[in-house]
């Protein structure tokens, strides 16, 4: 035991007589469950994805716990399925080699006395081997259920009409609300350098107001002055309304029409006006902008 | 052989092909002892083309064999997926929308008062079109204007339920807290979801193109 | 909107596509003012699957969106319309891939240190150009190695709606309680009699080697 371990020579095996040299190398009988033609050794032995496969292999041949691996008798066939891929002059991966030196070295730990009782289980040799072979198994069988799903172009197909005329509609561009408040922002910003252009912060549910109201005029139909306020809308409501009428007075957008002096108010379009009553103007004016807080 | 199971392969295989199929070539996707005869196939095909009558999709035969294709009467819209969105708006167009959103009812001569520049009568045209925008009246002086308003159809776009849910211009002095306040990515769109993933990189196409398109227009 | 007409035009638009199309791309064919919403959409791919029950198609639901596809029971006689073999992918590649999936984002080297073997460059080369797997990034370790996870485009090809439809992984038993399964000396085995024998042999020479190794790999 005190020379160094190289994966070559399966301690193991030394009291075994080889049954051939190859390569000055002894080499025992090849694993008892081979039954397989020296031909199609190669292709199972190229089957393996590397040496936590072949591991996985010869536990679950011998139907054993990968939590319980015997290391020894699994370490020997291992070596055993190594030489052989020498033999058969395989290309030998490294990884193979690396298995085989940590495999006689986690078997050479277990041959230690068990020092620190307390200590045995974290330092068990095997423990981090058990590990990988666990983690490799999962995705190996991930792989194989991966592998099972229907797929396309195998299991699947998708199913596909032609389409002889494609015809041409326009898609109009898409336009985000951000896009149109940024453009907002740098056109007033622009217009602020004109100075008579003070926009400002306003409810803009009285424009909407407006507009609403100047549509129900259209045609020059006469509008009694109430009809324009609905009372199921709240004191906001009718104040929303209000405003607005001031504002579109203001703006000269419509008429308040009065037949007699206590006679109701009616409201139209505006229809064009040689003289203006600046009084009204003026009135109606300093009234939106209390409300709009114009400044 | 049931004769639905023989539709059924038939259909598939049509749908499958994604080219014309024989109808030899049909027969041939049976095993030989259960290989339907032309007569049988012919029959299903039929069945078929009676199937889609009134659906999206025809039986048709051409030159090497059947396939199944795109109803004509569909096919304008279907063509949609393979139609690339065409460039964006104009900044003028998204100032001049802007514009008749806040401070509607506007005529086109108060937009080109605040926007400084002529507006191009494509741009009323283009919101016109698309139910964005209406003409409500006319301003009662010389020319008498049309006045311009959004209507129902804009505040729908933009999943807005009045104006007053458009923010005001205080809030607007600080877009990069805009973006916090309001739903600005509207559902289902790929493209606002994917601008979205790189709000946190300079905001070249938002600033310098601001500055951009003012000059520009 | 006509119900049969919406059905039509969604049943003809998945078939044209031959690909997934999703749900906001199937309300786009419509024009905006006649835009149905995502519930009558999704009402008419109910009918649509209903429509194909008995029939030789399903309607299915992958990552992308809905796709129309051959039913399993003609894969059969439909799968004789192609005279190559589909591809069978090997051993190594469906592992990468696993790993790719369950593990996203990882790195070749993860991928390595689990599989205890170099991956081939050809197969991660391979998982790249079918579109199954993309690099989203680096580690940031030295060397940066890439970080792959796979795409839309895997979760269509296996037919799945998000990783979470991937099969269950196969619970990993705890390490914690290796301890006790674990016989340390186990009687009868004739490999560790015989190593009884040499445990007067001086230990010194072996158990510096074992903490090496348990570090190295």
């Amino acid at each position: 035991m005190n020379s160094p371990l190289t994966p070559a020579e399966p301690r193991p095996e030394q009291a075994e007589m080889p049954f051939a040299i190859v390569d000055g190398e002894p080499v025992t009988e090849p694993p008892r469950d081979l039954y397989i033609p020296p031909q199609a050794l190669k292709v199972f032995l190229e089957a393996f994805e590397g040496p936590l496969d072949l591991l996985l292999y010869l536990i679950r041949r011998q139907n054993l716990d990968v939590l319980d691996i015997p290391i020894a008798e699994i370490t020997r066939q291992y070596l055993n399925y190594i030489d052989l891929m020498r033999e058969l002059e395989l290309e030998l991966a490294g990884e193979y080699l690396l298995m085989a030196a940590m495999l006689a070295e986690i078997k050479s730990r277990m041959l230690l006395p068990r020092a620190q009782s307390e200590q045995a289980e974290e330092d068990d040799p095997r423990a981090e081997l058990v590990r990988r072979l666990q983690e490799y198994e999962r995705f190996k069988r991930a792989a194989e259920d991966i592998d099972h799903l229907p797929r396309l172009e195998r299991d699947v197909w998708v199913a596909q009409a032609e389409l002889i005329e494609r015809a041409v509609a326009p898609l109009l561009p898409d336009v985000t609300l951000k896009e149109m408040l940024l453009a907002f922002q740098d056109v007033i910003s622009r217009a602020a350098m004109f100075a008579h252009h003070h926009v400002q912060r306003e409810r803009l549910s009285v424009r909407q107001r407006m507009s609403e109201i100047i549509e129900r005029l259209q045609g020059g139909e006469l509008l009694g002055f109430a009809q324009l306020f609905r009372v199921e809308e709240g004191r906001m409501g009718v104040t929303v309304t209000f405003v607005a009428l001031l504002e579109l007075l203001r703006e000269g957008l419509l008429d308040i029409v009065q037949a007699d002096t206590y006679a109701p108010l009616h409201v139209r379009a505006a229809t064009p006006r040689s003289d203006q009553p600046a009084a009204n103007d003026d009135a109606a004016g300093a009234a939106s902008d209390d409300i709009l807080e114009s400044r | 052989m049931n004769d639905s199971y023989l539709k059924n392969v038939i259909e598939a295989a049509l749908l499958a092909a994604g080219r014309p199929v024989a109808l030899a070539e049909l027969r041939e996707l049976f095993d030989e002892f259960a290989r339907p005869d032309a007569v049988a196939v012919e029959a299903a095909l039929g069945e078929l083309a009676a199937d889609y009558a009134g659906r999206g999709i025809v039986l048709a035969e051409v030159a090497s064999g059947w396939r199944i294709q795109v109803r004509a009467d569909v096919a304008q819209p279907v063509s949609r997926l393979w139609q690339e969105r065409p460039a964006k708006y104009s900044r003028a167009l998204l100032e001049t929308l802007a514009l008749i959103a806040y401070r509607q009812p506007i005529t086109r001569g108060e937009i080109e008062d605040i926007r400084g520049v002529a507006v191009n009568p494509n741009i009323v045209r283009t919101v016109l079109e698309r139910g964005w925008v209406r003409v409500i009246g006319h301003r009662d002086v010389p020319g008498r204007p049309e006045l311009l308003a959004t209507t129902r159809e804009f505040l729908d776009y933009f999943g807005l339920k009045t104006l007053d849910d458009l923010p005001t211009l205080a809030q607007l002095k600080d877009v990069e807290s805009l973006g916090v306040q309001l739903e600005f990515d509207r559902p289902g769109d790929p493209a606002l979801a994917e601008a979205s993933d790189v709000q946190e990189a300079p905001a070249d196409d938002v600033a310098p193109g601001a500055a951009a398109g003012g000059a520009g227009d």
